[in-house]
Order: structure tokens, then C-alpha cells, then sequence
């Protein structure tokens, strides 16, 4: 056996053991969030740009934007394209490489919360009907993993695209405008455990096996994505109650961090 | 494009009522070379499924000393859709891969075979809304006629809300057009739903919409469960009339 | 020795203690084919298809076709392009990724065969000479390889091609149109053990060695494509005999299963 | 464009009799770093091999314990052919380093040597028809210089069908605007050919076309045959004024 | 584009001296999962750094039974250029990570680490000329708080020639019009720089300017040094004040 | 310990037991190249070739045209596309696939030396400002390394430029003209060892640590590029004394083999 599996295997006792009391092992109530802080605007060179810290997860999400052609059956709407690397720096279990099945599912689970809440209006991207139209990139690059990259990444996503200048002048297109953000949804990830659940897991917490549960709600409560991720069993009650608690997060987050009227 | 209206006098473009199935057939052991396989039909989906293993695991230190490695590739055929795709995996295909690979690896008793791995691959020869539901259905018979130990029989479905109202088993008009997506599978033991093996949604519904959409899933997969049995017991009787 | 080595190495024994006896294992002619079976049709969503068995081998194709640039020195024809597929599901020993050697060799004897024979009409393709015409895409997906997928793949081909529809009015070009055909150009592979041949090897008889011969002829019995394929020394007599025996294989196909005026 | 007349007066485009071959010019020992290798011209061609081996084979799993592992490898400079051909395996030189490899699996006395892996790397640094078997040739020789235990030599040469007519060794506008070709290689030992070990074709020819195609290519591999010897004798004969 | 007058009343664009460097922060230790890490700004680069390692190498036979193999990956984030870069390698962060890979070789100690790999990975988030000088120098800091035994601190910087003038640390317009760019690093052991472990140059110079190229580079590498001197320092100092 | 690293150390331990006494092992001046033999044109279907042998070393460059886009900065200039292949049968070490680290640096440090010298005059290759312009690709194909391949294709890049004709008839632009070239950057490349150097290094040298600096040169003698590769550190005498080195050897390759009035 090698040592980090040791490591992983103490761990992995010391977060059931304190669980069995009620407890988690950073002395966090079982909905609550590490601490959040938000940089807005770090990437000068990008139109919109945020670093989040989660705890002592990082992401860094950089919003790109050029003309480009509509997709047939959207002619008159802007396209959204989403993209993570989880890069090796980020964690000494990522590797070099194309994307693999885990940044895949972060980048479509993100891409699914923007995009199903309306939160762009993406009308209001269409530059010439069925030609061409604003395409907007956006880049989700994890630089630290200590658990829960997804919330990290879904709260550096809307904050970046809150920062998002439009840079129509660039291009010839008019003066500059502020990306149109309608709605502010938030994905709140649950470690489950049996019949419990921990919201925003940290990495030590995990070492109990990455079975979790992706939530991602509206401004108003609506439920836009959901991701099981993991080979585990969730029963419904817990499921349910998983409903009523994201939606509780996500709120806070967004009352807390995201004071924003749209 | 113009969306068509979906609903017409309560009924579904194709006829069905709301929380009707599209027709399905399920037949097990269809292929030689693999050690279990199974061919589905749900509506227009065509899928194929076939199991190999256990079977050692190369290169070794992929190998995990305590259990078998479940792997799933979930693979469109370049004809399966309306415009040519593509060979090789696209990003749905991987995500598809990935939570499927899940299902089994919950359901599977991985812990019996040490150091080997269990492929599952699934060929989708025509697709229509639910391919990854018929796949995962498929896989769940392909494994019990590859004869290994499971703790149930895995069911897939997928609910819809178009033009506000929840469909069963949505086919892709229903899909494209719809408001909400939410594709589902339950581990269902001695006839019973136990639990949740896959879970994932897109679209927008309220908490209680989604209450609803469970219980619609419910009454669907077990009647696919029925057929996915009666697939089952044909070919062991089959089995058994030659043996 | 690995389990299967032995098994392997048992099969093998076992044909060619058979095949000095003048017999095969399954008690075919050495010019017999297995029980062919062809479902044309069956993917509603191409513009043409087959399965075909040929014994417990089973091969898919499906036909595509779309409006697209002409090669530069054939401006006035249609495009035909061949790929196939040997996907990890159909054997054991087929595994994920890119065409390799197998499946591009296959492709290859399949595309001559139809391209070779003129099978199709492509100067009716032509939409506006050097700028559109159709691209023909045969797409061979491989679903069970008990041995010869080679002749599975070209028997299910020009099924597939024989029920294809050109799906003009789809892109505004007039009306539907079946796909000209105007030859039925069949493959016939023989494994070669020595001396001798086995027409149409099942997996079992190919455990003594993939040595085989592909010999494609047209309804003339004109030769229109030949492989040799596998590590093996081939004598002109055998290769002479072969070339009328596959004439005359082809020509039994060609009758029992594709009874079609052209 | 317009298909020219490949046949006039008789003669082929360049002057040749139907039965002659392109001027070729064989030299063994080219490379410093390969065990062997030859640099052999056949009409335009420019054709270089190496043989690399025996030689370790890694990763290990690959290995055979019973013989050599024969790999081939076609490849074209990107500056070969008319149009700057993009880097890297194509389809087509996929299918002929196969083809190619299988060659000399037939040929080689690979039980000699187990676990190890025998390199032949062909570079075609210009191309005009009959690139792969000038390939063969090469790699042919090449071998015989690495010292490399063979069976005989394999000679190499196609025959076009051109205007009705058929033809030896066709360059680039035979075989673009030919009616079929056939590439085929032998074994020759103490002189004399033994059997067939590459053959393909495309086109369209009766029977009857084909039996006389072997018998012209026969008479064209053997006159390579005397080239391809005196390649090697003229090698051994320099190592010995060395030695 | 027309080139701009890049030197205006003998200051530059920025309005720097011809020797100044652009505003210059670091900061050690700012990941958790890295063994070692840094950030640096340099002008407008933000540059992340993070060393993995020693740690175990796999496979297994690239290990080098006499020392540590040192891996280097540069990497530019996808929002780090003006125009949007599609992720993965280019030609230029393969070979900017070859020779920064070359630098680390030179300096860490990895004859104490036979048979391991030490990894350092370098990302670029945004980028202004002198991103391969930024990552070389987080990378120093980044070992030092891996706690990997080094020869000295690595410190690089660019210079190059605008308008007939030398200048350092030339920011993008410079490094875009002017007639040469030389990017270097020193070895400092000892607060004395001892030799030159990175040098490249692309531009036309004479071998007098390269040699006050030199000077300038060593006046500004001195600068560069106390920082990172100092933020290995600060991060020390906290942990003490932790302990 | 495997034969060849017996043989490696071996070879090392004499090149260094002859370094100490002042001497090479085949008996050249530090600053002497081996025999250099440039074989132009002989690649017919190309714009523009030459093999180069530089001892045993072996490159071949061949010159392709075509017309293309210009990049959008320089609208007026033709574009240069620099490949190198260091295809496995130049060297035991080399493997198939895409080019490594040593083959995009060798192709790099070549490009700059052609690029930065200005040696071709992109202006004259100009069709139309902003859309079309002459592409250049130099292909540099290894085909033995017995070291130094850097100066090898270094100069059958110059040689294989200095023969090309633009095949502008080909493409309906008027008259072939020869490609305008106005320099004539040679690399040189030095071996470092300890205080050392060895010009245009031998394989068997190598054999002491491949650490290089290589120093292209321009007619005037004025340096157009500079790479140092390898882990070793340099000294800044070292550095001078090599720049003149570099500078004189150039001079000699230049008046030797490339005899041409510009």
C-alpha cells in the first residue's frame, strides 16, 4: 500500500468518524459553504474575468468574445461555448492532455446552469440574422482542487460574465455594451454519504469517495440542472431534500456575493 | 425553425397520451463475440449492447487490487443521426460515458473479480431522444446474460415538460422543443424500485414539477423493467429448450 | 500460456486435423459460404442501409449523403468516401480510437470494389459541375466479428447502396432519386492454409492464421480489386484457381441475394 | 482534365516498350545510424529504407515469445509530391505499410529472434508511382545489409492496363489515367521466384488480363532482382578492399 | 499596422528608463495542493507557478535509476492572449517548455532523487511579452518552497532593441516592433550571479550591443533576485510566526 | 546496465580522455566542421531542395509554394512555414508520431535564422495586399543523425531557398521567377563541455551531454539568433569567445559551399 493511499484511508476514518457525530472535520454545518471570495476583473485582456476562492479551491474563468456564425437553427441568437482545463498545476492528480470525462462533465454541467436559466440574453448577441452573431467563450481554468471545482467554477462563471464588456469596437461594431445578464444561477454540489450529505465539500472530505449531487437553481428558486456524479445509490427522500437546500445555498450566495439588481 | 405545438387536444405528436411509452423491444444475447449482449428498441432509438468480462486489465497499473474497473463507452454510429456525425467520442458522448459508467459501477458486484475490468459498450446504430436511457437499458440485460452478479436490474428513462405539461419517454421533437429534460435510472430489486442510479437535468421545473417527473419515471421504468425480464427469460428458456 | 492462447491453440489443431481430412470444421464446401441473411433498410434515419449476417458475422452500414465541393479533377462527379469502424463491441480484440491498420485496410477493399466496378452512376451526382455535387459517405460499422468481416462489409454495402435514396429535396434540389447503381460489384475471401482454401473463414478456421485473399469481381465477372492480406507466401496456381472460384461465389451471391435488374 | 494518349506509335509516354522498366539505380549502406539500409530510385522515385533490429521491443506487452515483431513504416515527405502533402500517416500509406510489413513477415526468420521487435522504416523522399514497390526493394536489401536472416529477397514491381494495354512498371500518368494496376511482390531465391508475398490491384481486367500481367511483371522483378544483387555484392566487395 | 515611435523623448512607451523593469510582485506559497508554488506579476503577466515532487514516475521505464527526471509544462490559459487561443500546446510553448525545463535541469539537485520525477507546472493567465522570463522566476521561488534542494536561485529577464536602443524587460509592443529580443537567465548563488542557464535571441544585433545586452540583463536579473529573495522570506517568516 | 549504455559510457570516457590532451577523437580543431557535401535540386517535384552531409549527417529540405492568405499584420508579405521531421529512420532514438520537443526546436531555430536575416525578401512575394501572398513551406527531413542536425538543415535550408523558383505559371501568376533572397544565415553550433567547446559536434561526441549553443550568423556577421539547449550552465566568456567563433565558421561555410553574389 503507498502512502497516499494510507493518507487517503485516514482521512477517509476521520470524516466518517466525526460524521457519525454529526460533525464535519473543519466544524462546518452540513449546508454551509467555505469561505467565498471574489476577484472580479483580474484578466485585463479578456472581456470579462473572475478568480473565486473557495476555501482553498481556486478557479480562474476568463470570458472571451468575437463575431462569429450562428448556429443554423439559432439564427438570431449569440452561442455560448464552454471549456475547462483542469491543468496539473491545479492538483497531483490532473494530467496534461485533452479534456478527460471529469472536465467534460464540469465544463457541460456549468455551460447547462447558464444556459438553461436564460442567464444571457442572447437575442440581444445577434449582430446580422443568420450570419453573424457574438460567440461568446467561456474558458473555466481550475488552478487549485481542494474539492468542489464545479460550485468554484459555476460562481467565477457568472461573476466573470458579470464584468463581460462586449467589445463591439473592436471589431467595428458600435460602441462597447455590458453583456446582458438576466438571471444569477448557482450550482450547489452535495458530498453524499449514505443517507447524509455535505454541501461544498472539501478534498479531505471526498477522500470518502466522490459520489455527489449538482443542483443548480435560478433567481427565482426554479431548478435549472441537476448532475448525479458518481457510482453510488441516492434515495429520493434525499433528493428532495437536496432540492430545498440548494436552493437555500444558492440564494445566500447570491444575496452574499452576487448584490446585483437585474 | 418554428416550434410546433407539442400538445394537440391532450394528445402527444406521435399519439401517445402523457405518461405513454413509445414501443419497445428488447432481445438478449444477439451477439457471438461478446460475452453478453442485448439489441433494444425505445421508439425510433436502436441500440445495441454488448459486455465483455471480467477480463485482466491492461497496462497493469491500471489494475485495482480490490476490484474489477467498470469502464462504458456510450458511441454513436456516424448514420445514428440526421446529419453524418463524425466517428470517435464528442463531449456528450463522454459525459454519456461517464454517468452511465456509474450506474453500473453501483450496481455491479465489482468487489468479486479483483484486478480485472468489465466493458460495457454500447452502440447507438440510431438515435432519437433517450439513447442514453435505451443504452443503459440494454447494459442491464447484456450484463445478466454475460452472468455476472449484479444486485438488480438497472431501468432508464427520461421525463419531459413541453408546452408545460410532463411527458414520459419524450421522442426528439419533444426533446428539442421541450422546456425541461430530466433522464433518470433506478436499481430495481425483487421487483422493487430502490433507488436512484443516475440523475441528471437540464431545462427549468419547479421542486414540485420534479416530484411529479419521479413519479412519472417510476411508473415508466417499471414497465420497461417487465420487458427487460421477459427478454431475460426468453433467452434462459431458449437456454434451456436447446440444453 | 494464457487461457485463451490454449484455447486458441486448440481450435487451430483442430482445423487443420479436419482440413487433412478434406473437411471443415462446420461441415461446409471449401467454396461454400455461411448462411447469409440481409436486412436492408433498417436505420430509417440514413439515406440508405443494410445489416447483413453472414453466419454469426454481422456488419451495419449506413449511407449519407449531402451536397458538397468536388475533387478538383473530377469536377463533374459525385464524391464517394469509405470509412469503417471496428468498434470495441464486435470482438475482444478490437479496441477504442482512431482507424487502425484493420479498419482502413478494410475500408479501402470495400471502396474499390464500388469504385472500381463504376457500381455508381456519379456523373448523376453532379449538382453544378466543379462546384456541388453529392458526397456519398458508406460508413461499415462492425457489430459482431465471428471472421470475414471483409465480405460482410461489402455484401452490406452495395445492399445499402441498392436502397439508397438521394435526399434532394431535403436541400432544395428537386426531387428524391434512388441512387444510380449500375453494377454489383461482390468480394469473395478465401483463407489460404497452404495449398488449400477456405472460402468465406469463420473466426474458428481463422485461428490457424488471418491468411486470406480478397478478390472483388463486378456482374462480368471481371476482377476489379484483389488484397492479399496477412504474413504468407501465396502460389500463382492457388491465386489463379481463386480468381474462378471467387467469379463463381460472387456470381451465386449476386443471384441468391441481390436479384435486381440493372 | 483531358485524359491524354497514354500510348502512341507503340511507345508509352517516355519511350518505353510496354514491357521495360524505368531507369533504376540501388545502392546499399546509405546510412550511418541504421543497421542496414538502401537508397534505390525507380523512374522519378527517390526511396530510402532503414532497418533498425533486432532490437528490444517496448513496452513489454507488445513482445512475442515465440519470434520477432516485424514493423513497417510508409512514409512520404511532405515535399515528395506535386501538392505539399500535410506530415504524418494517411490512410493510404496506413494500408501499404501493412501490406508492406506482412511482406516481409513471410520472409524474415523471425522465430530467431523472440521478444524483439525488427524496425524497417521506408522514407519516400520523392514520389512518382511505384513508391511502395520501390519501398519494398529497398527495405529488401536494407535487410540483407543489417545482416538480418531472410528467406530470399523480395522483388517488387506493378503492372498498369493503359489504353487496353498492358504495361510495366507505370509512371505517375499511366497510373492516374490507367484502366487498373496491379502491384505485386515475390520471393526469389537462388534466383528463381518462388511465390507470391504482396498483391493488390484496382481497375478492371478479365482473368485472362491478369495471368498475363504476372507473367510481364515476373520478367520485370527479375531484372530488379540482378540490381537489388549487385547492390549487396558491391557492398560486401567495398567491405572487404576495407577490411 | 504601422510600427509606433516606441521612444519618445528617451523614455519609453511606459514611460520607463531604458533599464527600469515594470512593476514586479511575487508571492510564494499560494496553492495548497502543490508541494511548492508562486505567483508573479511581471508588467501585465499574472503567472502561476507549482512544483510537484519528488514523487513517484510512471511508467515505469522513463524512470532514470541515477536521478530525478524534471518535467516543465508551460502553459497559456485560454484568455491569456489578446485573440482567444485554443487550449493544448503550440510549437511555441513546447519549445519555451524544452528549454525552461533545461534551466531547472541544470540547477536542482536530482541526483537525490534517482528513479522520481519533479514536475513543474507554469500558467500563464495573462501574457505581455516575458511570460517564459515570469514563469522561470516563480518556478525558482516555487521550488525553494517545495523545499527542493537547488544550486542557487534562478532569475530571468528579457532584453531587447527598439528604435537602435537597448532596453530591458521589454513589455509587447516592444518585444512586437523592435529588432531584437533576447530572453536569459542567470544562476545567483550567493547574492553573485555565476553563469547563464537560459539564452535565446531572435533579431539582429552585433556582438558589442549583445554584450551591453548582457549588462543590462545582470543589472536587471540583481532586481528581480531581491524580490524573490524576499517573498521566499515573507513566507518563511509567516510560518515561524504560525509555528 | 544495457549494451548500448556500456557503449555510451565507454565512448563518453574517451571523448573526454581526448579533451583533457586537447584533442577531438577524429582528430578535427575545436572550430573545424566536418566535410560538408550540398547536393542541390534533387527533389524535382519540389520548388526548391537539397541534401546536405555534414560528416555522416544527413538532411534533406525541400521548398513547397503555393499561394495563400497573408497574416493579417503583414498583409504585404509572404508567409514562411518551417517544419522539421525527425522521422525514426535517422536515429534509434527517434519514434513516429508528432514532433517532439527536438523537432520544433530544430525547426524554430532554423525559421529564426531565415527569418530574422531577412534572407528572403517577403515583399517580393506579395500578390495581392491583404489576400493573397506566396506561402513558403520548408519541410526539413532528417535522415541520419550522427549529430548536428541543427547545422545540417541549417544549411540545406539556405542551399534548397537558394534554388527555388516560385512556380508562379502553375498557378496562373505569370512567369517562374527565382525566390528572391537576399542573405545567407548559417548556424553554427558548439558542444559545451566544462569550459569547452566543439563545433558541429559527432554523434560519439554527443555521447558526453547533448549541451549545445548554437549562433546563427548573417553575411555581415551580425547574430540573428541564439539558442542554448541542453541543462548545463554557461559562462559568459564561453559566450563571447563563441560568438566569434560562430561568427568566423559561418564566414567559411559561406565562402566554401555558398559561393552566390547577392
Amino acid at each position: 500500500m503507498k502512502a497516499e493511499d494510507i493518507l487517503s484511508e485516514i482521512k477517509k476514518d476521520y470524516v466518517l468518524a466525526k460524521l457519525k457525530d454529526g460533525e464535519r472535520i473543519d466544524g462546518r454545518k452540513f449546508d454551509e459553504f467555505r469561505k467565498i471570495e471574489i476577484h472580479s476583473g483580474i484578466i485585463q485582456k479578456a472581456e470579462g474575468s473572475a478568480l473565486v476562492k473557495l476555501g482553498n479551491t481556486q478557479v480562474v474563468v476568463g470570458i472571451k468574445m468575437q463575431p462569429g456564425e450562428p448556429f443554423p437553427d439559432t439564427p438570431d441568437k449569440g452561442v455560448i461555448i464552454t471549456n475547462a482545463e483542469l491543468v496539473p498545476l491545479a492538483s497531483p492528480t490532473f494530467e496534461p492532455g485533452p479534456p478527460d470525462e471529469h472536465s467534460v462533465e464540469l465544463a457541460r454541467v456549468v455551460d447547462r446552469g447558464i444556459r438553461e436559466s436564460e442567464a444571457i440574453d442572447l437575442e440581444k448577441l445577434c449582430i446580422e440574422p443568420g450570419k453573424k452573431v457574438w460567440i461568446i467563450f467561456i474558458d473555466i481554468h481550475a488552478v487549485d482542487d481542494d474539492g468542489n471545482l464545479m460550485d468554484a467554477s459555476s460562481i467565477a462563471t457568472i461573476s466573470a460574465l458579470l464584468n463581460t464588456k462586449v467589445p463591439a469596437s473592436r471589431f467595428g461594431l458600435g460602441e462597447d455594451f455590458k453583456l446582458p445578464i438576466r438571471d444569477l444561477p448557482i450550482s450547489v454540489t452535495s458530498l453524499i454519504v449514505g443517507n447524509k450529505y455535505l454541501v461544498d465539500p472539501s478534498k479531505d472530505e471526498l477522500s470518502v469517495g466522490e459520489n455527489t449531487l449538482t443542483i443548480t437553481t435560478d433567481k427565482n428558486d426554479n431548478i435549472v440542472a441537476i448532475q448525479k456524479s458518481g457510482g453510488y445509490m441516492l434515495s429520493e427522500e434525499l433528493f428532495y431534500e437536496l432540492l430545498d437546500v440548494s436552493a437555500r445555498c444558492a440564494r445566500k450566495i447570491r444575496e452574499d456575493y452576487l448584490k446585483i439588481i437585474i | 425553425m418554428l416550434k410546433p405545438k407539442l400538445i394537440v387536444d391532450g394528445k402527444r405528436l406521435d399519439g401517445r397520451a402523457f405518461d405513454e411509452l413509445r414501443p419497445i423491444k428488447i432481445e438478449a444475447d444477439v451477439l457471438k463475440r461478446a460475452d453478453g449482449s442485448c439489441y433494444i428498441e425505445m421508439g425510433k432509438n436502436k441500440v445495441l449492447a454488448a459486455v465483455y468480462g471480467p477480463r485482466e486489465l491492461h497496462p497493469r497499473h491500471l489494475q485495482d487490487p480490490s476490484k474489477a474497473i467498470i469502464r462504458y463507452r456510450y458511441n454513436m454510429a456516424a448514420f445514428s443521426v440526421e446529419e453524418r456525425r463524425r466517428p470517435g467520442p464528442d463531449r456528450r458522448s463522454i459525459e454519456i460515458s461517464k454517468v452511465s459508467k456509474e450506474v453500473f459501477e453501483a450496481v455491479i458486484m465489482k468487489e468479486l473479480f479483483p484486478r480485472s475490468a468489465i466493458d460495457i459498450f454500447v452502440e447507438v446504430l440510431q438515435a432519437d431522444a433517450g439513447s442514453r436511457a435505451a443504452g443503459i437499458n440494454a447494459a442491464s440485460v447484456a450484463l445478466i446474460d454475460a452472468g455476472i452478479p449484479v444486485k438488480g436490474i438497472v431501468t432508464s428513462v427520461a421525463v419531459a415538460k413541453v408546452d408545460g405539461q410532463l411527458v414520459l419517454d419524450p421522442m426528439k421533437e419533444e426533446d428539442y422543443y421541450g422546456e425541461a429534460d430530466l433522464p433518470i435510472a433506478f436499481l430495481i430489486r425483487n421487483g422493487k424500485i430502490e433507488s436512484i442510479t443516475l440523475l441528471q437535468m437540464d431545462g427549468r421545473m419547479t421542486k414540485d414539477e420534479i416530484k411529479r417527473v419521479i413519479e412519472l419515471a417510476k411508473k415508466g421504468v417499471m414497465e420497461i423493467y417487465r420487458l427487460q425480464r421477459d427478454a431475460i427469460m426468453r433467452k434462459f428458456m431458449v437456454e434451456e429448450d436447446e440444453g
